[in-house]
C-alpha cells in the first residue's frame, strides 16, 4: 500500500498551522506513529494548488468549501472534507472608495477574483440588498494584485480576503461595505482528501487529524510557546504578529476537535452548501454539461445528500475529527 | 548511399514530412486522452476532440447566458484591440527613437544605455507600478505590451540604421541634404523592412504580455477566458484557446511577411528559400 | 572657379600621425590623381577635402573661403562602394540628388517642379548611359552600372568639385575601361575639379592632368604611428611630351580613347 | 552649425550624457517619493531610496529567522540553478536541433514547420498543462523556460547553418567528410558565436519565464518573493529585487559578449562600435 | 589515369532545358577550359562532374567508373568565393582536408598522425606563398590570398581532377596573374585533370590545354528555355602552332610564363 503522502497548502490565516506542523517536526512525529511519510509542500498560486490535487499530484488540499464542490469535485475526484478548520468571520469583504452601503455598489464596476468566494461573497451580499449581480460589473483581477488595484486610481471597489483585505482597509478613504462576518459559517475553509486514498488508508487520516489538533492547540496557546508559533506563521504568511492575530480574530478556529464535529454535523452546514452549489451552477462552475445544481452530489455525516445520491463527490465527513475529539489517534 | 546532407525530399514528400510531427502528436493526445477519459470519466485534463470540438462551437455561436455576447468573438476583438494597439504604439516608438538614436550619435550616446537597462527589466516584476499609475483599464494592458516589447524594436532599428554605410549618409548631405532629410529619405525608408521583421518576431511576446496582463485584470479577452477557466481545469476551453492565439499569431506573422515582400521588393532581392 | 588649397595640414588619429605637414593646392578644373601604398592616407585626405573629416591642425580653402567643414553639395563624391540608394530605383537615386537638397521638410518635389527634375535625372541618366534600367533597384545592376548611377547622382547637383575614392577599384578590367571611356568626356564637358584616388597606376595617368603620390617618407620601425604621410611625386601631366614616372609613360591621347 | 547628424560626443561628453537620463529617472524618483511620504506617511508604493537601502542590506546580511538562510543569497543561488539550468538546456537543445535542422534539408522538411508552430504558442498558456506532466518540482519551473526560450534559438540556428554558403559544404565534401564531420567541423564551429548571440537575446524572456513560473510554485527564488510580498505591495522589497534581476541579466549578458569574442575572433573581424 | 566522359547528358530545371545532350570526352592530365555567356551552363556542367548537381539524363564516367552522384575527395573544387572556411586558420583550412576524411568521428588528428599532417599542410602553404600567414584567419588575408588557401586545401587530397569555378573572377589584373603563375607550375607537377570556367578568354587561353565554348545554337524568343547549350567550339591548344580562333592567338609559352 501507498507509504507516502503529499499535501499541498496556500498563504491564507486558516492553514497557516500547515507549514508550522511542517517546520517544527509535528508533522513528522505524527507520520512516524503511523509509519507513513508526509510532505508539506507550498503552492503560491492557490488555484494552481487545488489543480494539482485535481490532477492526481497531491493527496490531499487546503481550500474551501465552494472551491472543493467547483473544482475537484464538478472534475470527478470524489473528495472528502478531511477537516473542517475554520469558517471565515469578516476574513472577506467588500471594501469600496465610494460607497458606504451594498446598495451603493449598483452600477459600479467591482474587482476580484472571479469564481472564487469573493465572487460568491459579492453575490450574498448583492441579494441581501436586493440587487442582482448584472447590477455591477465585475472585473476578474488576480489576488497577488489585488493590493495595487485598489491604488489604482480608476477602481473603486474590490472583493478580497485576508491578509490583502487588511492592506485595502487600511487604504486613506477605504470603507469596509460588507464582510464574511454578515454571512457566518458560509465561506468553510477545509483540508480536502482524496477520497479513494482515504479509504484505503485510513492511517493517513488520522496522522492528519492529529498534526492539526496538535498544532491549533498551539496556535490558541495564549502562553510563550503559542506567542512563539503565532510568530512563526506571522513571518511566514508575510506579516507581523499584530497583523497576524488581527487575522486570527476574523477567522473562526475550530481550535478543538469537538466544536469542528459539531459544526459539521449540524443542519446549517447543509443550508450553506445548498446557497454554494445554487451560486456555482448559476455561473457555470459545474460544467458545461451540468443540467441542473443536482448532478454534483454532496454528501454529510449520518448520509444525507443533497443532489445526486449516485455521484456523490463531496463528503463531509466528522470521522477523524471525532476520533480527535474522543482521543482514539 | 548518398550522405544524409544530400538528401532533398521534393515537393509531396516535403508535404508529407511536415504534416508527420503533428499527426504524431494529434494521436499521441487521443490515445492520452482516451486513457485518462477509462481511468475517471470525468476527467477534465485531456479531453477528447470531440468535447473541444462541442465547446469551441459553443462559444463560437451561441450567445454568452451572462453577458449576453457570443464568448469567442467578444474575447477575440478584446484581445485583439489591446495588442494592435500595443504593437502599434511599441511599433512607432520603436522606429522614432531608433531612428533617432541610429542617426544621432549624440542622442544614441544619451538613449542607448538607459534603452539597454529597460530591455533587461522583467516587465512583469514592474506591473503593480503600472497598474497604479496607469490603472486597471485597457491602458496598463497597452503599456505593459509596449514596454516588453519597444525596448527590442528600438535597439533592432537602432542597429540597422547604424549598420547603414557611412558613404550613403555622406552621399546624402553631398546632395544637399540635412539631418532631417537624411532620416526621411534615407534611413526611415531603409528601417522599415527590418522594421516588420522586428515587429514579426515580437508578435510571440506581445501575446505573453497581453495574457499576463489579462490573467491579472480584465473582464473578457483571450488570456482572462485562460486564466479564469484555469479555475476549474477546463481544458476543453484551454487548448481550443491556445490554438487560436496560436493561429492568429501565425496569421499575423504572415500577413506582416507578405506586407514586407509586397511593400520593399528590394529588400527581398536575394532571398531565395 | 573651383580651386582648392590646403595649407599646413596635419590628421592625427589619436597617436598616430597620419598626413604630416600637408601643403598643396589644386587649380581650377584640374583633374587630380592620388595614388600610393595601401593605409598611407589617400582616402583621409579625400574625406578631408569632402568635409568628412576635419583637419587636427592647418586648412583648406575652397576659391579661397574655407571650407565647410561637412559635406554639402559643393562636392560631389563617388565611393568604392555603397554610394548609391538600395532603397531607391535608378531614377529615384538620381532623383533623389534633386530632392534632398530642394525640398526641405518633405523631401520631395511635386507637380511641375518634379516634373522639371525628371526630366534633368533622365538626362543625366542616359549620359550615362542606364536609360534602359531607369526603373530598376541598384541590387538588379551589375557593379559598373552601379558606380555609373553613382556618377550620375554626383553629377546632379553640378558641384565644384567631384572626389573619387577608387571609383573602380572593384569592377573588372573591361568594365573599367568603359568606365573610363565615360568619365573623361564628362569631366571635359562638365569642367568641374576632380580628385580621385586610385591603385591603378595605368587610369591614374591615363585620366589625370595631376599625378600626386603620397607615402611615408620616414619609418620609425618602434613607433610606426609616429611619422605621416607626405607627397613625394607631384607629376604634371598637361604638358604635351611623355613623362617618364616610375617606369610609366603617359600613353598618347589615341591609345586612351581607344581603350 | 554642423547637421546634428555630423555631431559626435567626445569620451567624456558620452559618459555625461549616459548618466543623465538615469539621473533625471532617480530625481523624478526622490521627489516623488518624498512627495507620496508627505500626503501619506504609510504609503508603500515609493519608498524613501534610504528605506530600500535599509531592507536590502537586512535581506542581504541578516539570515532569515525562520530558515537561517541570507535571503537575498539563497533567492539568487534557487533561481541562477534554475535559469542555468533551463537556458543551458535550451540551448543544447537549441544547438542539436538547430544545427540538425540546417544540415539536414529532409529534417528540415520534417521538423521546421512544428518548430515554427511550436514557437508562436504562448508558454504561459500551457503553464497549467506543464504542471500536471512534469510536477510542481524544478522540472516544470526548467521546462517552462525551455519551451519559451529553445524553439527561437533552434530557428536561429537552422537559419544561420542554412546561411552557411553551399560552397563551404560542397567543399568539405570534396574533402572527404561525411555528414557527420561536417557538421562537427564546418556546421557547428560557424553556428557556436551566432548560438551565443541568441542565447544573449534570451535572457530577458528566460528571466521572464522564470519569474512567472516561480509566481505559481516555489518556495524560495526572486520571482517568488517578488509575488509573495506583491501581495503587501511591498515595494521597498520588489524594486531593489527588479534592480537585482536587472543587473544579474545585464552581467549575464555582458559575460557572454565577452566569451563570444574571446573564444570567435574570426567571427568578429568586422566588428569596430 | 584520370579521364572524363560525358554521354548524352541533358539538365532540366523545370521547363527549362540548360544543357542538351552533351557528349565530350576529356583527356586524363589535360588543363581544360570552359568559356561562354553568362547563364549559359558553365557552372551547371561543372557541378554536374563534381556531383553536386545530377543529370535529367545521360551519364558521367571517371576512368571508366559511374561518376559517384555526390562530391567525394576524388574531385577537389575551388569556386569564385566561399570555399575555404572562415572560423579556420591558414593552417587549419588545409589540416581539415586530413582530418575531414581521415578522421571518421572526432574529425580531429592526434599525435604523429596530426604531426605528420602538419607536416603535408605547411608544404602545402608554402608550395602556395603563404607560410608568412599560416596562422592567420581567412578574414585577414585579401581576396588572391584566400583564393591560393582554396587551391592549396583543393591539392590536399590530390585529387584526380580539380574543378575550378571562375577561380580568379574576383581578383584583380596583378593578383590574377600571380595566380596563373601558380597555378600553371603545379598543375604541371601533378598532371591531375583540371576544368576550369572562366569569362576571360586571355585566361583560357593562357592556361588550359583545350578550350570549350559553351553556347544555346538557338533560340526562341517565345520560349528561352527550350533550348539547352551545347559545345559551340572546342580547340585542342597542345598543337605547338598558333591556333586562331575568335580573334585570339595562343601566345607563345614566354610571354604567360612571364605575366
Ligand atoms: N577614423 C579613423 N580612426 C583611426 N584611424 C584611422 C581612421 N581612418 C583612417 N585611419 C588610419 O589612417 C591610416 C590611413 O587610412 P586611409 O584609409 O586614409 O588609407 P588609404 O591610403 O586610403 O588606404 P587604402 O589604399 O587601403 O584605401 C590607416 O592607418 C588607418 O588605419
Ligand atoms: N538550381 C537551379 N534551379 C533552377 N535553375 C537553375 C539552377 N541552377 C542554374 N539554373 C539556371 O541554369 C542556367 C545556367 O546557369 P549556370 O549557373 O550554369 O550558368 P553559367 O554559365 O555558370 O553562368 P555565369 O557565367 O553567370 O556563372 C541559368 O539560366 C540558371 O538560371
Ligand atoms: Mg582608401
Ligand atoms: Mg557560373
Amino acid at each position: 500500500p501507498k507509504k507516502s503522502f503529499d499535501i499541498a497548502w496556500t498563504i491564507y490565516v486558516g492553514w497557516m498551522p500547515w507549514p508550522y506542523a511542517a517546520d517544527s517536526g509535528i508533522v513528522k512525529k505524527w507520520a512516524d506513529k503511523y509509519g507513513i511519510d508526509i510532505k508539506v509542500t507550498q503552492i503560491n498560486d492557490y488555484v494552481e494548488s487545488i489543480n494539482q490535487y485535481t490532477a492526481g499530484k497531491f493527496d490531499g488540499v487546503t481550500l474551501t468549501n465552494m472551491d472543493a464542490l467547483t473544482i475537484p469535485a464538478a472534475g470527478g475526484v470524489d473528495t472528502t472534507a478531511l477537516i473542517v478548520g475554520d469558517f471565515s468571520n469578516g476574513n472577506d469583504g467588500v471594501v469600496s472608495k465610494t460607497a458606504k452601503t451594498v446598495a451603493e455598489l449598483k452600477g459600479q464596476s467591482i474587482n476580484l477574483v472571479e469564481l472564487s468566494v469573493s465572487h460568491y461573497l459579492l453575490a450574498r451580499a448583492l441579494d441581501g440588498a436586493g440587487l442582482a449581480e448584472k447590477d455591477v460589473k465585475v472585473v476578474n483581477t488576480s489576488d497577488a494584485d489585488m493590493v495595487a488595484a485598489f491604488k489604482a486610481p480608476d477602481t473603486t471597489t474590490v472583493v478580497t480576503w485576508n491578509p490583502l483585505l487588511a492592506e485595502v482597509k487600511a487604504e486613506p478613504g477605504a470603507n469596509a461595505v460588507f464582510d464574511s462576518s454578515k454571512i457566518p459559517g458560509e465561506i468553510i475553509d477545509l483540508l480536502g482528501v482524496n477520497t479513494e486514498t482515504l479509504k484505503d488508508n485510513p492511517d493517513f487520516g488520522k496522522a492528519l487529524a492529529g498534526i492539526w489538533y496538535e498544532t491549533l492547540a498551539l496556535v490558541a496557546d495564549p502562553g510563550a510557546k503559542g506567542k512563539e508559533a503565532r510568530e512563526a506563521m506571522a513571518k511566514q504568511s508575510g506579516t507581523d504578529l499584530a497583523g497576524f492575530e488581527a487575522q486570527l480574530a476574523a477567522t473562526k478556529l475550530f481550535a478543538k476537535p469537538a466544536d469542528a464535529v459539531a459544526f459539521a454535523t449540524s443542519p446549517d452546514i447543509m443550508k450553506t452548501m445548498d446557497l454554494v452549489r445554487t451560486f456555482s451552477f448559476d455561473h457555470g462552475l459545474l460544467g458545461d454539461g451540468a443540467k441542473s445544481k443536482d448532478v454534483v452530489g454532496i454528501g454529510f455525516a449520518g448520509d444525507k445528500t443533497l443532489g445526486d445520491a449516485a455521484n456523490v463527490k463531496l463528503r463531509f465527513d466528522p470521522t477523524f475529527m471525532q476520533m480527535a475529539a474522543d482521543g482514539r489517534l | 548511399m548518398r550522405r544524409a546532407m544530400n538528401i532533398r525530399p521534393g515537393g509531396g514528400a516535403r508535404v508529407l514530412l511536415a504534416l508527420m510531427p503533428f499527426l504524431l502528436l494529434a494521436l499521441v493526445y487521443v490515445f492520452g486522452s482516451a486513457e485518462r477519459r477509462a481511468a475517471n470519466p470525468n476527467d477534465k485534463l485531456l479531453p477528447p476532440i470531440s468535447e473541444m470540438a462541442d465547446t469551441t462551437a459553443r462559444m463560437a455561436t451561441e450567445p454568452d447566458r451572462r453577458s449576453g455576447e457570443i464568448v469567442l468573438v467578444s474575447d477575440t476583438v478584446a484581445s485583439l484591440q489591446r495588442l494592435a494597439l500595443g504593437l502599434g504604439l511599441a511599433t512607432l516608438i520603436g522606429l522614432t527613437l531608433g531612428v533617432a538614436l541610429g542617426v544621432l550619435p549624440a542622442a544614441n550616446a544619451m538613449g542607448g544605455p538607459l534603452v539597454a537597462v529597460i530591455s533587461m527589466i522583467p516587465p512583469m516584476a514592474i506591473l503593480p507600478i503600472l497598474f497604479i499609475v496607469f490603472g486597471l483599464g485597457e491602458m496598463s494592458k497597452v503599456v505593459l505590451i509596449v514596454i516588453g516589447v519597444a525596448p527590442p524594436i528600438v535597439r533592432d532599428i537602432a542597429m540597422t540604421v547604424q549598420a547603414i554605410p557611412v558613404e550613403q549618409l555622406v552621399k546624402a548631405q553631398t546632395l544637399g541634404a540635412s539631418t532631417w532629410t537624411t532620416v526621411l529619405r534615407v534611413a526611415l525608408p531603409q528601417a522599415l523592412p527590418r522594421l516588420i521583421e522586428t515587429v514579426r518576431l515580437q508578435i510571440g511576446p506581445a501575446f505573453l504580455f497581453l495574457i499576463a496582463a489579462e490573467a491579472i485584470a480584465a473582464d473578457s479577452g483571450l488570456g482572462y477566458r485562460i486564466f479564469l477557466v484555469r479555475r476549474y481545469l477546463a481544458m476543453d476551453v484551454i487548448l481550443p484557446y491556445v490554438a487560436w492565439i496560436t493561429l492568429l499569431a501565425f496569421l499575423m506573422d504572415f500577413a506582416l511577411a507578405k506586407l514586407a515582400r509586397g511593400a520593399f521588393p528590394w529588400a527581398y532581392v536575394g532571398e531565395r528559400r | 572657379m573651383s580651386a582648392i588649397s590646403v595649407r599646413d595640414v596635419w590628421v592625427e588619429f589619436g597617436d598616430q600621425i597620419v598626413i604630416e605637414n600637408l601643403n598643396l593646392d589644386i587649380a581650377s578644373g584640374s583633374f587630380v590623381s592620388v595614388v600610393g601604398p595601401s593605409g598611407c592616407g589617400k582616402s583621409t585626405f579625400l574625406r578631408l577635402v569632402l568635409g568628412q573629416d576635419r583637419p587636427t591642425r592647418g586648412s583648406l580653402t575652397l576659391d579661397g573661403q574655407p571650407l565647410r567643414d561637412e559635406p554639402d553639395a559643393d562636392r560631389g563624391v563617388v565611393f568604392q562602394r555603397y554610394s548609391v540608394f538600395p532603397h531607391l530605383t535608378v531614377l529615384g537615386n538620381v532623383l533623389a540628388a534633386y530632392e534632398l537638397g530642394e525640398s526641405r521638410f518633405a523631401a520631395r518635389l511635386f507637380g511641375a517642379k518634379r516634373r522639371a527634375a525628371i526630366e534633368k535625372a533622365d538626362d543625366l541618366i542616359t549620359a550615362v548611359g542606364l536609360a534602359p534600367h531607369r526603373t530598376k533597384y541598384p541590387s538588379a545592376l551589375s557593379g559598373g552600372m552601379q558606380q555609373r548611377l553613382a556618377i550620375a547622382q554626383a553629377l546632379a547637383k553640378d558641384p565644384k568639385v567631384l572626389l573619387l575614392d577608387e571609383p573602380f577599384g572593384a569592377l573588372d578590367p573591361g568594365t573599367r575601361a568603359q568606365m573610363h571611356a565615360l568619365l573623361k568626356p564628362l569631366w571635359a564637358r562638365l569642367g568641374m575639379t576632380v580628385i580621385m584616388v586610385t591603385h591603378d597606376l595605368k587610369e591614374a595617368f591615363g585620366l589625370g592632368t595631376r599625378v600626386i603620390a603620397f607615402d611615408k617618407t620616414r619609418h620609425d620601425p618602434q613607433a610606426p604611428g609616429r611619422f605621416g604621410a607626405k607627397i613625394t611625386y607631384d607629376l604634371d601631366l598637361t604638358r604635351d611630351s611623355p613623362v617618364p614616372v616610375l617606369g610609366f609613360l603617359k600613353p598618347p591621347a589615341e591609345t586612351m580613347a581607344a581603350q
